[in-house]
């Protein structure tokens, strides 16, 4: 099943997902699109994959969690535009107990942030844009004193 | 075995925006390494530099920039990620 | 606003409820009761509060976590019967960033576990009964092997 | 000041289910502290054990064995928590 959406991300159905007589703990994280009102305003972030790969490299992420913590795993990341708010990625996990679902479920998050082949793209309320990909690379908006 | 081999660049981000294109195709020399892809692409690509952390896939999967390249080879380059 | 739930816990409301575009990440946590199969099994666990005392402590702790970690927090926990594979206790967080999310949604359900005055009776699928007070008290079923 | 005083003891789990009821009156010596109402409750319940960790509440506050109780107090036997 892909883990690349180009909709909204259904959390509700994420927990629904992992739900097992099993197991005693369920947990789930999202990460969301923050503003940043007092920085530079963002308006959106969008989402770029390596489709192909990101789907391998999350499904690789999913198995290594499955196995070391005896889990049920799904993990789900958007591509394309995501509004302040809205998550633009959810993990969720079952697990046996409490101390297994934590650490299954802070596994997927931070080795889907660092290996798995997506980037964004900042698109500020002034207008500019600008990727965070290591390049630096920025168009520019509205002055806002922040350069 | 041919002296010049074809490959195809897949570009993502900034890259894929200054190029204009995801996907290039580059001839370079048999027995090149994917890391010599870089001195390959477009100006306005060059432009923005390499990141160190730059990764390289080849065929979708992972491997290292002295990873010699084949015919009909797909290179990604892999700039440090930020997606979740 | 009460903490605990005589019906059943909404996982999916919990989460909405701690939506800020000020955050970064959402972290939940639910505890579901497990079957057991292996052991004796479970038919369903019946959960007993001091409801007063119990309400006080959990918005105790929900403050201890949203002054530590800059965090938006829910509790709710269940009492009376909880049927294997539901939720008896759902946590939800949200914060700045990821690590904050973690340590917050963590934070609250190892708190009320140690802290909020709830019991636990296990109602097993051959008509046995176990308090899980630090008594030991319980009535017989049919003989499983067990004791 | 009385010789004697009147506190509600609230039992929950099974010292609830021994007892019969989850609220008792027990009278006691004035200047008694918390943990000596354990002594006054029915053999059913003195019959479980007092768990060493179990822990007490004064009218919905968390307190020591030894605070000393007054006429009209409501004291908690919270035996060690299992929720969650």
């Amino acid at each position: 099943m892909s883990a690349l959406r180009s909709g909204p991300l259904d959390t509700a159905a994420a927990l629904t997902a992992v739900v097992s007589t099993d197991h005693g703990g369920i947990a789930l994280f999202a990460g969301t699109t923050r503003a940043e009102p007092r920085l530079r305003e963002v308006a959106a972030i969008e989402y770029e994959a390596h489709e192909d790969l990101a789907e391998v490299e999350i499904q690789r992420i999913l198995d290594e969690a499955r196995d070391r913590f005896g889990a049920i795993v799904v993990a789900e990341h958007r591509v394309g535009s995501v509004a302040t708010g809205e998550p633009s990625v959810v993990v969720a996990v079952s697990a046996p107990h409490r101390a297994e679902a934590f650490a299954a479920c802070r596994y997927l998050i931070d080795e889907i942030k660092d290996r798995v082949p997506i980037w964004k793209r900042m698109h500020y309320t002034d207008g500019g844009t600008e990727w965070i990909d290591g390049t630096g690379h920025r168009t520019a908006g509205q002055p806002t004193g922040r350069g | 075995m041919p002296e010049q081999i074809t490959v195809t660049v897949k570009l993502f981000a900034s890259m894929k925006e200054a190029a204009g294109t995801g996907q290039l195709e580059v001839s370079l020399g048999a027995g090149s390494p994917a890391g010599a892809v870089w001195g390959h692409l477009p100006d306005a690509v060059q432009d923005l530099g390499l990141p160190k952390a730059t990764r390289y896939a080849i065929n979708q999967q992972w491997t290292l920039p002295g990873a010699v390249l084949r015919d009909g080879d797909e290179v990604a380059l892999i700039l440090p990620v930020s997606g979740g």
